[in-house]
Parts: structure tokens; sequence; C-alpha cells
């Protein structure tokens, strides 16, 4: 009798438990993968991510330009800078003209040290000056204008008359690689990275409007949300997430053999196990959840 | 008239703004642009000032009541007062007539030359392209033969040590923007750079707490899944299930050594999911019209208030 | 162990350590950095509205425009609003200033005006943006042509999407009472829509947890110097 | 009954107005299609065989006349014929060029589109693969003349000069048509409804649960002397659910003003708070109560997404509302706040048309209104005739959108009529 009051107890106590604990455990599961790392394997979505790098692999030779538009904020940096980086790596790479702008104030910073970082990793392996990537020449960076919907759409007309000047200050239309682009139909992509729904906005307007490609690198929260986009073939492929990031890593040093820092790769092992835990803690809960019902309705018999 | 100015004025606009949308003419796209990027954000801007005064207001008020942990009301106020008067004197980067960043001149160091700047933005234009916006007229000055004005500070230190200690205190405290030594081929910023401008308030401050209440979500979201997610009904069973095949789709080591887990994930991502997100975004798109027909025709009036 | 010796480093980890320890409950730490991080945020927007739409659009046209009839004499291209000198721009300030007579009580009536054109204006443009993007696109996306019944499988599933999509309409229709054969088609829909959920749960567990790696990384790494 | 009760109230005008929608949706796309699907800027279009040009035509005083290397021109290779025209129904600033190459013969290497300005100058507008290029940005009214120049290695033949030709902004975008009409037949429906809701026709609509907990929610925060917290969503006046969860507060308001239940309600935008304010202030004033009204309970917080967390999680854990309302857009700092909100224990009641956070709000909230229930949610409440009328009038134009849906397919698959591309915006 008083066994059974006992086991009683437990369920009832695990199912009860105080979200507290919850979150020691999850903290620890995440902090030890990331105090001791390991190798996992990574499989790369056809759909979405091997999409998006055919995409950029098949870039026509005319119209070899591509508009990132990168907003990304510090919040969203572990998961968007990766997919930033390795899509600049990308397209210098393959030597695609690459435009960046902003369309909030705060992903100025981080646009820029995306930028920074793989200029230089692309210099200082560089021995010629053909295989450098120079500002002007290989891609600008137009900096920012409120509110978005002013460059998704002035963008469509002429990139001057939204930017007559760039990030840095100088003339745009001073700049070597922009005597040939002028405006979306000079384009041949738009990347959106950005946490919300901003690839639907560039959808709904820049593609509506000016029949441009649209391609999105998001968080993995907004990836369900795109899967309709993605099907009518409004998004031509999608990066999503940590995952998809990491797998275009994959792509990119695979494709191009660079040695260059994986970060998304890096936090790849301490995803694993979390989700494990949760995975863990869902079905523990359903355990104490059925035993207790169990309980209870022998019980109630 | 009270309530019918106003229901007015929303009904010409909404009529200008839909039908701008279908014109193609050239001059009502003028306009429009003008409307919508100068215009109503003018407007706009002087809202901004009811939120503030509202926001000072609700601190005065805990504060003169001795409300609850009035004290913190202070907290909130003076950042608030600190960080717009270097904001709006410092300018966004430091760059305006408040001296916000401290330690003078930035030093730029390229090509066997170091240059000197009054700021940032004067740098990044150097930097965009050095080979041709380099203007002689502007601070630039060649080393060593006239250090003497704005950079006599350095005087005493051989120059060349200075920006080698610089530049290893830049990549430990990893600051940004980039100065490229000539002698290391580092990042050389200013030793004692201690800047306060508005930027440095943002990543110092904005960032770590954003990224910190995001982060927080982690945490959140286990709790949730241990606590809701439990087979219920019908409902709740499909979502967990939903979910947790999902969850494993995601996780590199499930999809390899699990067969099927991968397909399965991608077909709930396909098909079950694109159906009802579907039918979500069709509705929610013919709702959105309705409301906005609500209110363009005065049926929804909630935003006038009661009478008067 | 290499533990940072910056300024703002440490304070971004005091920071990170007192939001998080809301998670364990509230607590003066906890109070500060929420206070501070509501002001500075504040302060943060008034500079970037102040130097974003105060001085470009509203202060530097009229200087310009000042200068320009103080030079010229006065002509009507000051008060054309495409110009960038204009007094024209002082219009949509008189018409901004309004929200300021909500401090009136007399005329706090007429904060009601730029309200209701701020509203109508985007409201309408809404529309066409819903129609589109919302509805015509996912309609057309939706129907199912001969084509894609070329093969077995992917017909069949296009098939089962645009019944399931007619499916969780149905479960949103509000008119009629959900019973008779509307009954199991509408509980089908919302199974659909909980599927949808689910995966959305699913996939957003990676991006929530993304973040959280990110501050342990930078507490470890770039603070406390614990991880090479 | 629901059907029925229309049927007896204006169901022959419903059904009449949903066919007539039906046959307008159909005829009036036709005849626009063409502008809907063609255009296709940058594909080659290779059906039409060019005549060959024997003689390039002399170019003139910008650009000198290549002296024509005959012998490097593969043989069979074939003069591009330009075709220009105006794009049709666009803003303008643009002009449409193709020349398409016959694909029996020998493929140049690459095309130099040029272009002469009305000062008599030629310029190269682009080199390219593609056999059609859209120029734009060039001014609306002007005349301008067009050539391509088809490069065989060293070689090159220039083909005749097209135009003139003048780029042209046009009234009406023929592209756009089918909102129009969805416009139309949506404003039909509203129009009729409305009419009926006049008419004192009853309007039927079915229960949804998460509403009819308001009323118990904030009986609930009556019965324990504490506050009732409502978030009017996280996004600026521009999100039609934000206009729509400002609705649904006046609504909540009114039964707090009935229970003398407090009412806390911060703010992220700054206009958003002006409105919410006033609708607050102006319910307390038409229920009788304008003394009750406390300015402080309306407030502005921060604009910053997170900051706003930060804070509504502190007022959540110092105030402890009894009831907690998320209404409107939400991102991710939904969760943030709604699971702090469960922690303290309060009724919690959520909607919201971001599918992305919908999840959340039903895993951590008690109620949740999904997707567009939150904007049937005012009507719901209000149970004004009028407002019963454009959620009557949001079910049928769904109604229509369904039968459309299955009509296609069916055409589609049976007789391979795909209409799909009519229902296009260009």
């Amino acid at each position: 009798m008083s066994n059974r009051v006992e086991i009683q107890t437990v369920w009832q106590k695990m199912m009860g438990v105080d979200r507290r604990v919850i979150y020691v455990i999850v903290a620890l599961v995440m902090i030890i993968p990331i105090i001791f790392p390991f190798d996992l394997p990574i499989r790369v979505s056809e759909r979405t991510t091997q999409a998006l790098f055919d995409a950029v692999e098949k870039f026509p030779k005319e119209h070899n330009a591509m508009l990132i538009s990168a907003d990304l904020s510090p919040q969203d940096q572990p998961e968007l800078y990766p997919m930033l980086v390795s899509l600049l790596r990308h397209s210098f790479h393959r030597r695609i003209k690459v435009l960046a702008m902003c369309l909030y104030a705060n992903s100025l910073g981080l646009a820029e040290q995306a930028f920074n970082q793989v200029v230089s990793e692309f210099n200082n392996r560089a021995t010629t000056d053909e295989e450098r990537i120079i500002y002007g020449r290989d891609y600008v960076f137009l900096g920012w204008k409120p509110p978005p919907i002013v460059p998704i759409l002035g963008l469509g007309e002429n990139i001057f008359d939204v930017f007559p000047k760039d990030f840095y200050g100088n003339d745009l239309n001073l700049q070597p690689m922009m005597t040939n682009i002028k405006s979306y139909r000079d384009m041949d992509m738009i990347a959106s990275i950005a946490a919300n729904s901003l690839p639907i906005t560039y959808v709904a307007y820049a593609q509506a409007r000016y029949g441009i490609k649209v391609t999105a690198g998001v968080t993995a929260v907004s990836v369900a949300d795109f899967y309709p986009y993605l099907d009518s073939g409004q998004l031509t492929g999608m990066i999503e997430g940590m995952k998809g990031a990491a797998e275009y890593e994959k792509l990119v040093q695979e494709k191009f053999s660079d040695q260059e820092r994986r970060m998304a790769c890096e936090g790849m092992s301490a995803q694993s196990t979390t989700h494990i835990a949760i995975i863990l803690m869902v079905i523990l809960g359903n355990v104490c959840y059925f035993m207790q019902r169990r309980h209870e309705n022998r019980r109630g018999v | 008239m009270k309530r019918n100015l106003p229901l007015y004025l929303l009904f010409i606009f909404a009529i200008w703004g839909g039908i701008s949308v279908f014109v193609g003419k050239e001059s009502v796209h003028e306009i429009d642009n003008l409307l919508r990027n100068k215009l109503l954000l003018i407007v706009g801007a002087f809202a901004i000032i009811l939120g503030l005064g509202s926001l000072i207001f609700h601190h005065m008020v805990k504060i003169r009541n001795k409300s609850r942990y009035w004290q913190y009301s202070y907290v909130t106020l003076v950042s608030l007062f600190i960080s717009s008067f270097i904001g709006l004197f410092g300018g966004v980067r430091g760059e305006k007539s408040l001296p916000t960043i401290f330690g003078g001149l930035v030093l730029l160091a390229h090509d066997g030359q170091v240059y000197a700047f009054q700021n940032e933005a004067e740098m990044g234009q150097f930097k965009a392209s050095p080979d041709k916006f380099v203007d002689p007229a502007r601070a630039v000055m060649p080393l060593p033969s006239n250090v003497e004005a704005p950079l006599s500070r350095y005087a005493a230190s051989s120059l060349r040590d200075e920006i080698e200690l610089r530049a290893s205190n830049a990549r430990r405290n990893g600051i940004q923007f980039e100065m490229i030594s000539p002698v290391t081929g580092k990042p050389v910023p200013f030793k004692k750079d201690f800047r306060i401008h508005i930027q440095q308030l943002f990543e110092g401050i904005l960032v770590p707490c954003g990224s910190t209440m995001f982060a927080m979500l982690a945490f959140y979201m286990c709790s949730a899944a241990y606590r809701a997610f439990r087979m219920r009904n019908l409902h709740a069973g499909v979502l967990l299930v939903s979910a947790f095949i999902v969850m494993l789709g995601q996780i590199p080591l499930a999809t390899a050594y699990i067969p099927g887990v991968y397909e399965l994930r991608q077909w709930i991502l396909d098909v079950p999911n694109m159906a009802s997100k579907r039918g979500i975004m069709i509705g929610v798109g013919l709702g959105a019209v309705a409301t906005s027909f609500k209110i363009i025709f005065g049926i929804e009036r909630a935003w006038l208030g009661g009478d008067e | 162990m290499n533990i940072a010796t910056e300024f703002w480093t440490w304070n971004a980890a005091i920071l990170t350590i007192a939001i998080f320890s809301f998670l364990w409950r509230d607590n003066p730490l906890y109070r500060i950095a929420e206070h501070l991080y509501i002001g500075v945020a504040n302060g943060y927007s008034i500079t970037l509205t102040y130097f974003n739409v105060v001085v470009p659009m509203m202060i530097d046209p009229l200087v310009n425009a000042g200068k320009m009839v103080k030079q010229d004499g006065f002509s009507t291209a000051v008060l054309n609003p495409f110009n960038d000198a204009n007094f024209f721009i002082i219009l949509p300030m008189m018409v901004g200033a309004l929200y300021i007579t909500r401090f009136i009580p007399k005329i706090s009536w007429m904060v009601r005006i730029p309200i209701g054109l701020t509203m109508g204006y985007y409201t309408a443009i809404s529309i066409p943006a819903s129609f589109e993007a919302g509805i015509l696109r996912q309609l057309e996306a939706s129907i199912v042509t001969r084509a894609q019944l070329a093969e077995f499988w992917p017909g069949f599933w296009t098939i089962v999407i645009l019944l399931s999509t007619l499916a969780t309409l149905i479960y949103f229709f509000f008119s009629t009472e959900q019973k008779g054969v509307l009954r199991p088609i509408s509980n089908f829909g919302i199974l659909m829509v909980m599927i949808g959920f689910g995966a959305s749960f699913g996939l957003t567990v990676m991006a929530r947890i993304s973040l959280a790696i990110g501050r342990f990384i930078f507490l470890f790494k770039d603070w406390l110097g614990v991880v090479s | 009954m629901t059907l029925h009760t229309i049927r007896t109230g204006s169901t022959g005008r419903v059904w009449r107005a949903i066919m007539s929608g039906i046959v307008c949706l159909l005829a009036v796309c036709m005849p626009c299609a063409p502008h809907a699907i063609g255009q296709d800027q940058q594909t080659s279009q290779t059906d039409a065989a060019p005549e060959p040009i024997t003689e390039p035509v002399a170019g003139d005083d910008a650009v000198p006349a290549e002296p024509a290397p005959v012998p490097t021109v593969p043989p069979g290779a074939t003069l591009p014929v330009v075709v220009a025209m105006d794009v049709p129904s666009d803003t303008g600033n643009a002009i449409s060029i193709r020349w398409p190459h016959d694909v029996s013969q020998a493929k140049p290497d690459a095309y130099i589109l040029e272009m002469q300005t009305p000062d008599g100058l030629w310029k190269q507008v682009t080199r390219t693969v593609l056999t059609s290029y859209q120029v734009s940005g060039v001014p609306n009214f002007t005349q301008f003349h067009f050539r391509v120049k088809a490069l065989y290695g060293e070689a090159s033949m220039t083909s005749d000069i097209a135009g003139p030709i003048e780029a042209r902004d046009h009234w009406f975008r023929t592209g756009k048509m089918p909102i129009v009409v969805a416009i139309a037949v949506f404003v039909l429906i509203l129009v009729m409804f409305i009419n009926a809701a006049r008419r004192g026709v009853e309007l039927f609509v079915r229960r949804i649960s998460g509403l009819n907990a308001v009323e118990d929610a904030i009986g609930r925060a009556t019965e324990m002397g504490k506050p009732v917290l409502y978030i009017p969503g996280t996004s600026s006046i521009e999100d039609v659910a934000t206009l729509a969860s400002l609705n649904i507060l006046g609504e909540v308001v009114r039964r707090t003003v009935h229970y003398d239940v407090k009412i806390i309600c911060p703010n992220r935008d700054p206009i958003v708070y002006t409105i919410a304010r006033e609708i607050v202030r102006e319910t307390y004033a038409s229920e009788g109560r304008p003394d009750a009204f406390d300015p402080n309970s309306v407030f502005f917080l921060v604009p910053d997404q997170f900051a706003y967390a930060a804070g509504v999680d502190g007022i959540m854990v110092r105030q402890k509302p009894a009831t907690i309302f998320f209404m409107g857009m939400f991102w991710a700092e939904a969760l943030v706040m709604s699971e702090t909100g469960a922690a303290t224990g309060a009724v919690q009641i959520a909607g919201t048309d971001t599918p992305a956070q919908l999840p959340f709000f039903i895993t951590s909230c008690d109620y949740t209104l999904i997707g567009e229930e939150l904007y049937a949610a005012s009507a719901y409440l209000s149970r004004e005739p009028l407002l019963l009328g454009t959620l009557k009038a949001q079910d049928y134009g769904k109604l229509i959108f369904m039968i459309c849906m299955v009509v296609f397919s069916i055409l589609a698959i049976v007789f391979n009529w795909d209409l799909s591309p009519y229902l296009l915006v260009k």
C-alpha cells in the first residue's frame, strides 16, 4: 500500500518538476559539447541548400550580379552569419559580382564584418591581382536606407536613386562594376538573409514587380513558413538555419577545397546533444503522464 | 467633424494608396514615393515624441508614488538621457560635435605610410578603395616626414612599436574596423581607445542583452516541450509526433543512422505542413483584406474610440 | 584559461549573466539589466530617428530652403516637395505636430488626423499585397495540373495537398456549424494544421538552441577563455 | 442551421454573387492573360526564323563600321532581326528588345546590343549570350534606335536597325488585373452582406472557443483582484494584425471596465501606443467611467524587440496579472513572454496570424486564436451586425477561392486547360 503511494508521488513529482531543474539540465547539455566538441556527418538537403548552391553555380555569364540583403541582427548571428560568410565565399569563388545592403541599421556592423572576413581570406590566399577581391570591382556595400520598402522597390527602378553613395561615402556610379548594373534587371538573384519575413517582402514586391529570382537564408524558425513559397517556385532554394549553414559550408568547401573556418559546423555538436535531450525530455514527460493516468485509472476502478 | 474628418482623410489616403498600385504613370509613382518615403515618415516621427513622453511620464509617476521597485526607474531614465545625449550630440558613429571618440585621431597604416583621419567615416572612404579616393588635401599624412601636429602625442614612443602594441590589443578586444599595419599586417587601432559613441553602447549593451533574451528561448522551449507536449488528445498527440520527427530529422546523427527519418521529416514539411500553411495563408490573407476594408469603409471605428 | 581584460567584454558578460539569472527568478541584477536595456534601447532609437528622419528630412530641407531664399529671393521652387530644399515639408510637419494635441484636452481629437491618414494609406496598400502574395499566388500554386500527375506518387501527394488545403480552409469557415459531413473534414483540416505547427516547433528548436550556443560560446570562449 | 439561416436571409443573392464572381474571375482574366504570362524577359525565343540579311548595316560617326571580316564568319550564320517594343502596361522607362535566333544556324559567341540616343550617338547597352534584353532607365517619350551585333570570334555581323521606339508609362497596369477582379468580387460580396446586416438579417457565426474564454478570463481577474495585461502585438500599424488587435483591445477594455478590473497595456510602437491609448480612454468614456481611466495604464515601453520582451517579463513577474492577452503580430519574443506568463500562473489567451509563432502560443497559452480567427475576433466579440457582415464576406470569399481551386484543378486535369497562369500578377 505504501509502495503505491510512493510510485504515485514519483510520477507526479516528475511531472510537476520545477522548471529550473530543466533549465539546469539544458544548460549542461549545451555547455559540455561546447567545451569538448565532436565530429558529425552532414547530409545536404536537396531542395533547399543544394538548390541554392546549384542556382549560384549556374549563374549566367552575363547578368552575373547578385544582391545580398544582409539583414542579420546580433541576436540571430549564430545562425545567419555563417550563411552570409559561406554565400560570400561561394560567390567570390564563382566571381559573381556582389551588391550588399542592409534594411536595418543594426545589420551594418555584422555585414561589414562578414565582408572583411571573407575578403581577407581571399586576399591572403591570392597571388595575382585577378585572384584578389577588390572593392568596387568585385563587390560594393550599399549600406542602409530606411524603411525597407524603399530600397526593395527602388532598386528595381534605379540603384543610384536609392543609393547615390555607397556605405563608405563614395559615389556609387564611379565604382567600376556598377557600369553594367543599374537595377534588378541587371542582376540574376536576390539573396535575402533575414530572421523575419523579409524574403517574402522581396517576393511580394521585388519579384512580383521586376521578376527577379529570390532566394533566402533564414533562421530555422521561419523555415516551415517558407516552404509554400519554395514549392510555388517563388523562392529559389533556401538555407535552413544553422544546419543549412553547415551544409552550405560543406558544399562550398568540398567544391572549392578551401580550408577556412566552418562556423556553423562548430555549433552542430551542441545542437545534436540538446536535440537529443529535448527528445528524451518529451518522452519522459509522456511516460510520466501515461503512468500517472494509468495509476489514476486503476485507482478509480 | 471630430469623427468624420479623420474618417474622410483615411478614406482619401486609402483611395490614393490603393490606386497608385494599379497606375503605371510615372508622375503618380513619383508622388506616391514622396508620400511614402518622406511625408508619412515625417508625420510618424512626431509619434515618437508621444511615445517617449509616455515612457518618461510612466517612470516619473512610479518614482513620485514610490511604487514598488521605483528605484529602478532611475536606471531607465538616467540611461535614457545619457545614451540619447551621446547619440544626439555624438552622432551614430561618434562623428558629430560631441567628441565621444576619446583618443583622438584614427590611424591607418597602408603601403608603408600612416594616414591620420578625423574619424572612422573619413577613414571608411579611404578604405573603400585606397587607390582612388585618397585626397591628399585631407588629413592624410605620410610618415615620418611630418609627424608633428596631430600625431605629436606619439612622438615619445617609437610609432612602430606603438602600432604593434595596438595591433595586439585590438586583436584581443575584437575591434572591428581594420587598419592594416605594413609591419605586422594586423589591425591597428588605438591603445587607449575608449569609445563611447552610441554604436559602442549598441554593441556593448543592446547586443548582449538582446542576444541573451533571445537565447533564453532555448530554455523556455525545452520547458514548454517537457510540460506541454503530452498526448492529452489527438491534436496534441499529432503536434507532438510531428515535432518529434522533425526534431529527429534535424540531427545529423539521427538522419545518418535511422532509416526513413529524413524522408519522413521531408514529407511532413512538404505535404501536411505545406497544405496547412497554405490554408492558413489564404485565410489570413482574406482576413487581412476584410479588416482593411472594414477600416477603410469606416465600419470598424475602434481606433476612433467611443463617442464624441 | 585566458580571461578577457577588455571593459566591454566584461560588461557584456555581466549583462549576459544578469539576464540569464531571470531564469532562476526575478532579482535585482536582472531588474537593473532590464531597466538599463530599456533606457539605452530608447536612446538608441532616438538617435537613429534623429539622424535618419529628423535631420535629412526636416532640418536639412528647411535650412537649405532658407538659405536659398536668402540668396536668390523667394521663388516657387522652394515650395516644390520634390526639391531637396523646400518649405513644403512644413505641411507634413504640421500634420505630425497634431499628435501633440493629445496633451490639450479641448482639441485632443485632432490626434486622429495623423493616425487616420497613416492608417488609411497603409491599410490600402496592404490589400493588393495580401491578394497577390497571400491569396492568388497560393491559389495558383495549389492548382493540380495534368503534368503534375505524370508520376504516381508526386501526383498523389499534390492531390493530397490540395484536399488538405481545402480541409484547412473549411476548418476556418465561421459561417456554419461544423457538423454532418463538414465535421470530419474540418477535423482533418485541424489535424493538418497541428502537424504543420509541430513541424514549425521542431524546426524552431534548432534555431533557438543555436542562439543559446552562441551565448555560451561567448561566455566560455571570449570572456573566460576556457575554450580555444 | 447556419447555411439555412443565410438561405432564408439573402441566400439567393449570395449564391448568385458567388457564381457571378467566378464567372467574372474567369472572363476578365482571360483577355489580360498574355500580359500576365508573356514577356519572359530573359528567355530566348527560338521559334521565329529570322530572315538572313547579307549586308551588315553601316554604322555611323560614333561607332565606326567594322570592316566586315567575311571569311571568319561561319557559313550559314544569319543576322538577327531585332524587334524592339515598349514594355506593355508598365510604369515606363523600359523597352524590351528581342532578336530571335534560328537554332538551325550557327550560334554566335555573343551579341552586343547597341542603342542610338536621340543625339545620334551609338552606345553599347550590354554584351550578352541571350537573345533578349530589357533596357531600363530610359526616359519616357524619347525615341531610340537599336541594333545588335552578332560576334563570331573576331568577326561580327550587325543587324538592321530597329526603331524608332519610345518607352511609355501606362495609366493602367494590366498585369495587375487579377487583383482588380479579386477586389471587385470581394467588395461585391462585402456590400451585399453589409446590406443584409443593415436590413437586419440574422447572421450566424459558429462558436470560436478561444473567444468564448475572454469573458471568463476577465471574470477570473475580477475574482483575484489582479490586473489584466494586454499585449497589442509587437509590430507597427502597417501590419493589419496590429489593427485587428487594436479592435479586440476595445472589446476587452469594455469588459474590464464593466468588471472594474485594472488593465495594463505596454506598447512597442509609438503610433500603436497613441491609438491604443485613445481606444482605452474612449472606451472608459463611452462606458460611462471616464474618471476611472488611468493614463498610466497604457504606456510606451521601448521600440527594441527584446528590450520590450524584457520589460513585459518584468511587468509579469512583478504585477502578477491574472489574465494575459497576446493579440497581433509576434516574432521570436512571443515565447519569451508567454512562458514567463505561464510561470506566473496567469490565464493566457493568444492570437496571431504568424504561423511561426502559433505553435509556441499553443503550447504555452490556455487558448489560442489561430490565423484568421484573430481577424474574426472583433466581430465575434462585439456582435455588431456590420462587423459580422464583413466576417461573412470573408467566409464567402474563401468559399469562392476554394471553388476556384477545385474547378481550375478539374479543368487542368480533365481538359488540360491550365488556367493557373491567369491568376499570376505581373
